[in-house]
C-alpha cells in the first residue's frame, strides 16, 4: 500500500515539474511554432539568481520573487536578441538564434560565474518531509504539484478568456497584418516572452530546488523534458502540455520503477522511441491544437 | 483629408512609385486604376504604413503620418483592406473580427453593434463565425477582410481589389456597399482592376503606369478619355 | 627555445571535469610560480601552458597536439581516464611523459597508454579497497548496498574494487544498484532500496559531480541516515554545503589527502603560497595534484637532466616521491606504472569535512 | 487519342457540420470544356479538391475512363492524368521556373532529357522562355497563374482542372489566356474543367457550364441556356449580369 | 546542367585548395584544422542532401555518424588491443580486423542500413512533427550508442582506432561528396524533392511519392553520415558517445544554415566560415590567457562571440550566404546579364 502512494507521489510530484516545464515551452511553441532553445537558460538563470542573491540576506521569498524577475527580464531578452530580428524570416533562422542565445547565455554563465556548481539558498520548508499514508516525502514535491495546476488554470484563462491571448495568436501569424488592425504586435510577443520566463522562473526555483545547487548546463535536462511532454501532449495545446508532462513522469517512474537494472540503461530510448510512435498515430500529439486553418 | 505629395517606393532597387502626388476628399470615393505592376498595391501598403516611403510625404486630416507605423496609422482612423487576403487563418471568423475592433475593444457594446450591421451585411460570416478563418473560400475570406476592417470604425479606407474572386453577384453587392459606405460619409481610396464598375460608384480617378500618375479627372471624364484604356488599363 | 621547459596541460576549465582540474590548475600554478622563484629547473624557467579540454575527450586530444606544436616537453592530462587518455596517447605518440593529476582507473596505465604515461592518483584498487577495509575492519559495517553511476570509467571501477574488497573482508552487498549520471530522478532506486527490507550498514554511492548531492539528500530526506561511503569525487566544497548542516553528517570518502598539517607538514607551507597567488586558501584537496604533479615532474626532470621521453619515464618509473598526496613510488612499466601510494579518509560532518586519517590496504585486489 | 470521360457521381463531401458537396454529379470529355461557376463558397474548390482526392468523400464515386479515382491519393490521381491548378497560387517558390514545369514532368516518369525538352517547350507556348532561369517567387501575379498552367500541362494530362486561373489578370492578360486554353482541347486532346468569376471568360471559352450553389447542382447546360436560368441569375450573377 | 558543373568545378577548387594551403603552409596544427573542416564538410554536405533537398530539419545525423565510428571502429580496432578498449565485445568479433578503407564502406553501409529501417515511417511526417522525431531518432542513438557496452564501452572513451585519417584522405572524400550532392540534387528523385519541400500539396498534386523520395534522401544523407564518421573515428582514434549528440549536431546545422541549406555551395562556405571563425577566436582566447598569466582562465569567450555572430548572420541573411542559387548558377547569370547590357 505505502508502495502504491510513494508511486503516485513520484509520479505527480515529477509530473507537476514536467507539465510545468512543458507550459512556459508550449506558450512559446503554441502561439510562434517556434522552439525557444533558450528556455533552458532561462531556468538557469533564476537559479543564479538565486545564488548571487544569497549572501545578501534577504528572506528568500523576495529572492524567489527576485529569480523569476529575472526569469522574466531575460525571456524578453530572448525575443529581442533572437526572435524578433529573424521571426519575419525563416523558421530555421529563428531555431538557429534561439540556439545560439542559448550558448551564449551558458557561457556567459561559464565566464562571468563559474563553471562549478553553486548553491541555491532553500527555505527550510523544502527539505521538510512529510509522511502520507506511510509513503515519506518531501513537501516540496506537493508544492510543485499545488504550483503547477495554480499557473495551469491562470494561463488558460490568459489564453482563452482575454483579447491578449487572441491578440497573441493573430501577431504570430501575420505580423504586419495585426499592426495594421491596430494591434500592438510587437508588445503582444513580448508578453508571450515573458510570460514563458514567468514559468521558467518558478519551474527554475521548484527544479533546483530539487538539485540544490545550479551549474550553466543546469537548463537542458528541462528542456529536454518540456520538449518531450509537449510533444506526447499536443505541441499546440495547454491543456496537452500539462497532460505530456504527466504523462511522461508516468512512463519514467514505471519504466525506472519495472524494467530490469540492464534494461533501465536503455530507459531513454524506449521513452523516445514512445515519443516516436506517438507522433507516427497523431502527428498533432495526443491533444489536438485549436484547429489549424490549412486548405488547399 | 488624406494628401498623398511626391510619394515614392522602393523595394531595395526597384522602384515601384515614383513620386506620384494625389488627394482624397473628405467623404469623397477616388480610384485608384492601373495595369498589372503598376504600383497601385505598393502606393496603399505605404499609406498604411506597412511600407516605408522611400521619398514625399502623407497626410490625413492635415497631420503627417509618412512615418507612421501601421498601429498609428489605423488609430488615426484609416483602415486597409490589403490585396493578399491577409485573414488569420488559424482564429475564428469571429476572432478576426474581434480583432478587427481591438482598437475600440473597451468600447464592447459598440463593437456588438457595428458587428451585427457587418452580419447582416455579410450573413455568410455569420452563418460562419467559429469556423477557422483558414478555412474559409477565396470569396468568403474576401468578405472577411473587408467587415474586419470595417470593425475599426474608421474614417478612411483603403480598398485593394475587393472584387478580387467574387462572383458576379457579390461583386455587384460589394459595389453596392461602397456606394452605401460612401454615403454614410467614409472617405474611400479603391484601388480595382475592374474599371468599369470602379468609376461607376467613383468620384474622381486617378490612373497610374509604370510607378507614375498618367492621368486624372473625375469619373466621366477618365471614362470618356479617348484612347486612355486601351492604353493604360488593357495592357 | 633551450632557455625554458614548456609544460602543456590540458586540463577542463569547463563541464563536468571542471570542479576536479580547475583546483589542479590553480594548484599548478603555485609550484610553477614556486620553481620559477627559486632558480627553475635544470636552470630553465618552466612555463606552464593550459589550454581548456572543455570535459571533452575529443578536445582534449585536439588540444594536447596543439601544446606539443607549441613546444611543450611534458603534458599534463586531465583527470579520469575518459577524458585524460587522448592528452596521454597524443604524449605518447609524440615521445613525450604525461601525467595525469588524479585520474583513478587502471586502465590510465602504461598498459593501455604507453610506456611514457603516468597518473599521480592512486588507483581505484586503492581507493576501493581502503573505503572497504574502512567499512568492515575499522567500522564493523558487514552490510551495504551500492549504487554505481554507469558514467565513467571511474565511477564503475570504484564500485567494482569496493564490492570485491568488501566481500573478501567479510562483508555482505545487500544490491547492487545503478543509476545513470544527470537522472536527476532517484525515486526508483529509493524504492528498491526500502523493498530490501533490510537497512543496509552502510550505502556506498559512487557517482559524479552535482549528482553525488542529489543523491545524499535524497536518502536522507526519506530518512536513511546510515552512513555514506564514496571516492575522491566527493572532495568539492559545493557538494560539501549543498549538503549543509542538516544533510552533511555520516558521509565518508577516500581522497588524494587533507588540506592540514595532520596531513602532511609542508602543507601550511603550500597554502601559504596559493594564499598568496590566489588570493583565497585552496578549498579541496584537488590543488594538492597539481602541485604535486608540476614538483615531481621537475625532481624526475632534475633526475634526468633532459626532459627527453624515455629518460624522463625511467626517472619516474625509478624515484620516490614524498608528496602532499602521500608518498608515491611507481611500478615499471611492466608493471602497468601502478602508483603505490596511500589515501586520506574524510568525514562530513554538519557539511564540514575533517581529517580521519591516511590508509593504506594491506591488500589490494587485481585491476 | 479515344475519348474519355472524367465523371464525378453523386458526390458529397463534408466538413464538421457542414455539407460542402451535396450529391453533385459532373462530368468532363476530353476535348471538351466545362464551366464551373457559382456564388464563393458554393463548393466549387472543393469538387477539384475530391476529384483530385485532397478530400475525402462521404459519398459517390469519381472515374476518369475505366479508372476508379476515388479512394486513391493524390499523387495516384495525378500519375492517372489529372492535373490541376491551385485557387491560391502553389508555385514552388525558390526552385526556377524551368524547373517548377520539369518537375510536373518528372513526377509524371519523364526522362530528364524529355522534361526539359517539354519544359522549356511549354514555356515558349505560354510565352514565359524569358523568365525560365527567375525563381517562382520574384514573378508577377499573372506570371505565377501561367506558370501554374504550364506545370499542370507539363505533367501532359487527360484532365486539367483550373481554379480561377484569370483572378488577378487585367483584360488584356484575360484575352490571352483565353486564346491560350480555348487551344487546349483541340491540340492535346486533353477535357478541361475551370472555374473563374469572370463571365467574359467563361462564356467564351466554355462548351458546357455546371452551376454549383451551396453545394447543390442548380443548373448545367450550355451558356446561353444557364446564362439566363432564374436560379443562376438569382445566385450568382445578380441583375447586373446582363451586361457581362 | 551547365552550371551544376561549374559549380562543382569552384566547389571541388575550394576543398583543394584548403588541403594544399595548409599543407604549403607546413604547420601541422593548420594541417589538423584543415582535415577537421574537410571532414565536418562531409558530414554538413551529407545533411544537406536531405536537408537542404526535403526542408525538414533533421536532427539525427549526428547518430548516423556515430554508427559509423563505431562500426569503423569495431571492425579496425587491433584485435591485441581489443581486450582492453572492448572488454565486453562478443567473442566471435574479437578477431575481426579489417582494412579503414573497406571499414569505411562498412561504416556508410550499416547508418544508412539502419536509415532505411528506422526512418520509413517517419518520412511521411511533416513541419514540427518531422523536426521532433528527428530528434528523438537522436536521442534513442544516442541512448544505445551509451549502453552498448559490448560494441561501444559505453559511455566510456573507445580507443585503439589506427589513425588514418590524413589530409589527402580527407580532401578526396569530400570532394567526392560534393559531387553526390550535386548530382542527387539535380537528379529526378532530388529536383521532385525540392518541390515537395516549396509545397507538399501541390508537389503531390503532380504525382509526387514524397516520403518515399524522402526516405531515399535520407538514406544516402546517413550513408555520407556514416562515412563521415568513420573518417573522424580515424583521425580522432578516441572518443565517446557524447560526441555524437546535441552540441555537435547544433554545430552541424548551423555550419549549413549559416552558408544556406538549400545549396551545396552553401553547406561549403557555411562550413568553413564556422570552423574558421571558430578556430580564430580560439586562437585568440588562448593567446588571451597566455598573458593574463595568474589572473585565471577566460573560458566560454569563443562561444560568446560565435554565438553573437551566428545570431548576426541569421539576421543580415536569414537564408543563409546562398539561399537558393548554386555559385555556379549565380555566376552565369551574372555573366549573361553583363552579357545583355553590352552587347
Ligand atoms: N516585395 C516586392 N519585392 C520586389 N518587387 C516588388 C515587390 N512587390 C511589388 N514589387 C514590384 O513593384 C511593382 C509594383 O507592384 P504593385 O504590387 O504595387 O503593383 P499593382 O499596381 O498593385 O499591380 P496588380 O494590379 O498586379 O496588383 C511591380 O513591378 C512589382 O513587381
Ligand atoms: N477544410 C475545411 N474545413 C471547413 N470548411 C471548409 C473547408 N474547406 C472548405 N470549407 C467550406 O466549404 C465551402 C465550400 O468551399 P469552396 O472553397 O469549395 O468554395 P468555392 O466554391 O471554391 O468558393 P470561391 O469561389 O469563393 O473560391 C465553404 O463554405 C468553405 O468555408
Ligand atoms: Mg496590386
Ligand atoms: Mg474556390
Amino acid at each position: 500500500m505505502a508502495f502504491a502512494i510513494q508511486f503516485v507521489i513520484d509520479v505527480l510530484s515529477l509530473g507537476g515539474a514536467y507539465a510545468l516545464m512543458a507550459l512556459g515551452l508550449v506558450i512559446i511553441y503554441g502561439i510562434l511554432r517556434l522552439v525557444n532553445f533558450a528556455y533552458g537558460e532561462l531556468i538557469m538563470v533564476a537559479g543564479y539568481t538565486m545564488y548571487l542573491s544569497s549572501g545578501s540576506g534577504l528572506p528568500w521569498l523576495v529572492m524567489a520573487t527576485l529569480a523569476v524577475g529575472m526569469a522574466v527580464l531575460f525571456g524578453i531578452l530572448t525575443d529581442y536578441a533572437a526572435f524578433r530580428p529573424v521571426r519575419a524570416k525563416s523558421v530555421t533562422a529563428v531555431l538557429i538564434t534561439s540556439f545560439a542565445f542559448s550558448n551564449l547565455l551558458q557561457n556567459a554563465a561559464l565566464l562571468f560565474i563559474s563553471p562549478r556548481p553553486r548553491n541555491v539558498p532553500l527555505p527550510e520548508i523544502f527539505s521538510q518531509t512529510i509522511s502520507i499514508g506511510g509513503a515519506i516525502t518531501p513537501v516540496r514535491n506537493l508544492i510543485t504539484i499545488a504550483a503547477s495546476i495554480v499557473l495551469l488554470a491562470g494561463v488558460a484563462f490568459l489564453m482563452r478568456k482575454t483579447t491578449l491571448g487572441i491578440a497573441m495568436r493573430a501577431a504570430a501569424t501575420n505580423f504586419t497584418m495585426a499592426r495594421m488592425l491596430g494591434v500592438p504586435a510587437n508588445l503582444i510577443i513580448s508578453s508571450a516572452f515573458a510570460l514563458s520566463g514567468f514559468l521558467a522562473g518558478v519551474v527554475g526555483i521548484l527544479w533546483i530546488g530539487r538539485i540544490g545547487t545550479v551549474v550553466p548546463g543546469v537548463g537542458l535536462e528541462p528542456l529536454l523534458v518540456a520538449f518531450i511532454a509537449t510533444v506526447i501532449g499536443g505541441m499546440r495545446s495547454l491543456p496537452g502540455a500539462v497532460v505530456g508532462g504527466f504523462l511522461l513522469a508516468l512512463i519514467d517512474t514505471t519504466l525506472n520503477y519495472t524494467l530490469s537494472q540492464d534494461l533501465l540503461k536503455f530507459r531513454d530510448a524506449f521513452t523516445f522511441s514512445l515519443v516516436i510512435l506517438i507522433l507516427l498515430w497523431r502527428p498533432q500529439g495526443l491533444i489536438k491544437g485549436p484547429a489549424s486553418g490549412q486548405r488547399t | 483629408m488624406l494628401d498623398v505629395t511626391d510619394l515614392s517606393v522602393s523595394y531595395g532597387t526597384i522602384r515601384a512609385v515614383r513620386g506620384i502626388s494625389f488627394t482624397v476628399g473628405k467623404g469623397e470615393l477616388v480610384s485608384l486604376l492601373g495595369a498589372n505592376g503598376a504600383g497601385k498595391s505598393s502606393t496603399i501598403k505605404c499609406i498604411a504604413g506597412a511600407l516605408k516611403a522611400a521619398g514625399g510625404s502623407i497626410a490625413l486630416e492635415g497631420k503627417d503620418i509618412t512615418a507612421a507605423n501601421p498601429e498609428q496609422v489605423i488609430r488615426a482612423g484609416l483602415a486597409t483592406v490589403p490585396e493578399t487576403r491577409d485573414v488569420f487563418p488559424d482564429l475564428t471568423v469571429a476572432e478576426n473580427l474581434m480583432l478587427g475592433a481591438y482598437i475600440h475593444r473597451r468600447d464592447q457594446a459598440g463593437n456588438r453593434q457595428n458587428l451585427e450591421k457587418l452580419h447582416t451585411l455579410f450573413p455568410r460570416l455569420a452563418e460562419r463565425s467559429g469556423q477557422a478563418a483558414g478555412t474559409l473560400s477565396g470569396g468568403e475570406q474576401q468578405m472577411l477582410v473587408i467587415a474586419r476592417a470595417l470593425m475599426a470604425r474608421p474614417s478612411v479606407l483603403l480598398l485593394d481589389e475587393p472584387s478580387l474572386g467574387l462572383a458576379p453577384a457579390i461583386v455587384e453587392r460589394i459595389f453596392e456597399m461602397i456606394a452605401t459606405l460612401k454615403q454614410s460619409g467614409l472617405t474611400i481610396l479603391l484601388v480595382e482592376q475592374n474599371v468599369n464598375q470602379a468609376l461607376s460608384v467613383a468620384d474622381r480617378a486617378y490612373v497610374m503606369r509604370l510607378g507614375a500618375i498618367v492621368a486624372s479627372g473625375t469619373a466621366d471624364e477618365i471614362r470618356s478619355g479617348s484612347d486612355l484604356s486601351a492604353h493604360y488599363l488593357g495592357g | 627555445d633551450d632557455d625554458k621547459i614548456v609544460i602543456g596541460g590540458a586540463l577542463s576549465m569547463t563541464g563536468i571535469q571542471a570542479p576536479l582540474d580547475t583546483p589542479g590548475y590553480n594548484g599548478a600554478q603555485v609550484a610553477v610560480k614556486y620553481l620559477n622563484d627559486n632558480g627553475g629547473v635544470l636552470g630553465k624557467q618552466i612555463e606552464f601552458i593550459n589550454m581548456d579540454g572543455k570535459s571533452d575527450p575529443v578536445t582534449v586530444g585536439n588540444v594536447a597536439v596543439e601544446l606539443i606544436d607549441k613546444g611543450a616537453q611534458v603534458i599534463v592530462a586531465p583527470c579520469d581516464f575518459d577524458f585524460g587518455s587522448p592528452a596521454s596517447r597524443e604524449a605518447q605518440s609524440a615521445g613525450l611523459v604525461g601525467i595525469s593529476t588524479c585520474a583513478s582507473d587502471p586502465l590510465y596505465s602504461s598498459w593501455s597508454l604507453g610506456d611514457k604515461q603516468f597518473t599521480l592518483s592512486m588507483w581505484n584498487t586503492t581507493m576501493g579497497a581502503t573505503a572497504a577495509d574502512f567499512a568492515v575492519k575499522e567500522k564493523g559495517w558487514k552490510t551495504a548496498y551500492v549504487v554505481t553511476d554507469q558514467f565513467i570509467a571511474y565511477t564503475k571501477s570504484l564500485s567494482k574494487y569496493f564490492v570485491e574488497q568488501f566481500k573478501a573482508d567479510g562483508g555482505e552487498i545487500l544490491l547492487e544498484d545503478t543509476y545513470t549520471n544527470g537522472d536527476n530522478n532517484f525515486s526508483a532506486q529509493l524504492a528498491r532500496l526500502q523493498a530490501l527490507g533490510k537497512k543496509p550498514d552502510v550505502i556506498f554511492v559512487s557517482s559524479y559531480g552535482t549528482d553525488i548531492g542529489v543523491i545524499i539528500r535524497a536518502l536522507r530526506e526519506v530518512g536513511y541516515d546510515a552512513p555514506v561511503l564514496g571516492g575522491d569525487a566527493y572532495d568539492d566544497p559545493a557538494m560539501h554545503e549543498s549538503l549543509g548542516e542538516k544533510f552533511g553528517n555520516n558521509v565518508f570518502f577516500v581522497t588524494h589527502t587533507w588540506m592540514g598539517p595532520e596531513a602532511h607538514p609542508d602543507m601550511p607551507k603550500f597554502i601559504e603560497l596559493y594564499t598568496q597567488m590566489h588570493g583565497n586558501a585552496p578549498d579541496t584537496s584537488f590543488v594538492s595534484t597539481g602541485w604535486d604533479t608540476i614538483m615531481m615532474i621537475a625532481d624526475a626532470i632534475k633526475a634526468a637532466g633532459t626532459t627527453e621521453g624515455g629518460a624522463l619515464a625511467k626517472a619516474l618509473e625509478d624515484g620516490q616521491y614524498k608528496l602532499l598526496t602521500g608518498d608515491l613510488d611507481y611500478g615499471t612499466a611492466e608493471e602497468g606504472h601502478v602508483p603505490n601510494k596511500a589515501a586520506a579518509i574524510i568525514e562530513l560532518k554538519g557539511g564540514k569535512p575533517s581529517f580521519v586519517g591516511w590508509r593504506k590496504p594491506e591488500s589490494l585486489p587485481k585491476p | 487519342m479515344s475519348e474519355t470521360r472524367l465523371a464525378a457521381n453523386d458526390v458529397s463531401v463534408e466538413f464538421t457540420g457542414l455539407r460542402a458537396l451535396d450529391h453533385v454529379s459532373l462530368s468532363v470529355l476530353t476535348g471538351e470544356v466545362v464551366g464551373l461557376i457559382g456564388p464563393n463558397g458554393s463548393g466549387k474548390t472543393t469538387l477539384i479538391n475530391a476529384i483530385t482526392g485532397q478530400v475525402k468523400l462521404a459519398t459517390g464515386t469519381i472515374v476518369a475512363g475505366d479508372t476508379t479515382l476515388s479512394g486513391l491519393s493524390p499523387r495516384e490521381i495525378a500519375l492517372a492524368g489529372v492535373s490541376r491548378s491551385f485557387q491560391i497560387v502553389r508555385l514552388f517558390n525558390t526552385m526556377t521556373v524551368l524547373e517548377n514545369v520539369e518537375a510536373a514532368a518528372l513526377a509524371k516518369g519523364a526522362s530528364r532529357a524529355v522534361a526539359a525538352e517539354r519544359a522549356a517547350s511549354l514555356l515558349a507556348e505560354l510565352k514565359l522562355s524569358a523568365k525560365a532561369d527567375e525563381l517562382g517567387e520574384s514573378l508577377s501575379y499573372g506570371d505565377k497563374r501561367r506558370v501554374e498552367i504550364a506545370r499542370a500541362l507539363a505533367a501532359e494530362p487527360r484532365f486539367l482542372l483550373l481554379d480561377e486561373p484569370a483572378a488577378g489578370m487585367n483584360d488584356a492578360e484575360t484575352e490571352t489566356l483565353l486564346h491560350t486554353l480555348a487551344d487546349l482541347p483541340k491540340t492535346r486532346g486533353l477535357g478541361l474543367l475551370i472555374i473563374d468569376h469572370d463571365m467574359g471568360l467563361i462564356m467564351r471559352l466554355c462548351h458546357r457550364l455546371h452551376v454549383l450553389a451551396s453545394g447543390r447542382t442548380i443548373a448545367e447546360g450550355d451558356a446561353a441556356h444557364v446564362r439566363s436560368h432564374p436560379a443562376v441569375i438569382e445566385a450568382y450573377l445578380g441583375k447586373g449580369a446582363v451586361n457581362a | 546542367m551547365k552550371h551544376s558543373y561549374l559549380t562543382a568545378v569552384i566547389l571541388i577548387a575550394v576543398i583543394a585548395a584548403v588541403a594544399v594551403g595548409s599543407q604549403v603552409l607546413g604547420i601541422r596544427l593548420y594541417d589538423r584544422i584543415a582535415t577537421n573542416l574537410l571532414i565536418s564538410l562531409v558530414l554538413v554536405v551529407g545533411l544537406q542532401t536531405f536537408m537542404g533537398n526535403s526542408g525538414l530539419l533533421s536532427f539525427a545525423h549526428i547518430g548516423f555518424m556515430g554508427l559509423g565510428a563505431y562500426t569503423s571502429a569495431v571492425l579496425t580496432i587491433p584485435a591485441q588491443m581489443k581486450g582492453m578498449a572492448l572488454p565486453d565485445l562478443y567473442g566471435f568479433m574479437k578477431a575481426v580486423e579489417i582494412s579503414p578503407l573497406l571499414a569505411m564502406f562498412a561504416a556508410g553501409l550499416v547508418a544508412a542500413v539502419v536509415a532505411a529501417v528506422v526512418a520509413y515511417p517517419l518520412m511521411r511526417l511533416s513541419d514540427a512533427a518531422a523536426v521532433i522525431t528527428s530528434f528523438a531518432l537522436l536521442v534513442v542513438l544516442y541512448t544505445v550508442m551509451n549502453n552498448w557496452s559490448a560494441f561501444t564501452n559505453g559511455p566510456r572513451t573507445l580507443f585503439g582506432l589506427p589513425k588514418t585519417t590524413e589530409l589527402p584522405v580527407a580532401a578526396i572524400v569530400a570532394a567526392i561528396v560534393v559531387v553526390v550532392a550535386l548530382v542527387f540534387k539535380e537528379s529526378r528523385t532530388g529536383k521532385l524533392l525540392r518541390a515537395s519541400r516549396e509545397d507538399e500539396v501541390a508537389a503531390a498534386a503532380l504525382g509526387a511519392n514524397i516520403p518515399h523520395l524522402r526516405w531515399r534522401a535520407f538514406i544516402l544523407a546517413a550513408f555520407i553520415a556514416g562515412i563521415g564518421g568513420a573518417l573522424w573515428g580515424h583521425f580522432i582514434t578516441s572518443f565517446a558517445p557524447k560526441a555524437f549528440y546535441l552540441k555537435e549536431t547544433f554545430l552541424i546545422i548551423t555550419m549549413l544554415v549559416i552558408g544556406g541549406a538549400n545549396t551545396v555551395t552553401g553547406a561549403v562556405a557555411g562550413t568553413i566560415l564556422v570552423t574558421v571563425a571558430y578556430e580564430g577566436l580560439r586562437g585568440t582566447e588562448g593567446a588571451l590567457n597566455a598573458t593574463a598569466a595568474a589572473a585565471g582562465q577566460v573560458v566560454g569567450l569563443t562561444e560568446i562571440v560565435l554565438a553573437l555572430a551566428m545570431i548576426a548572420v541569421m539576421i543580415v541573411k536569414p537564408g543563409g550566404l546562398f539561399p537558393n542559387r548554386e555559385i555556379g548558377h549565380i555566376l552565369n547569370r551574372t555573366r549573361r546579364k553583363k552579357e545583355i547590357a553590352t552587347p
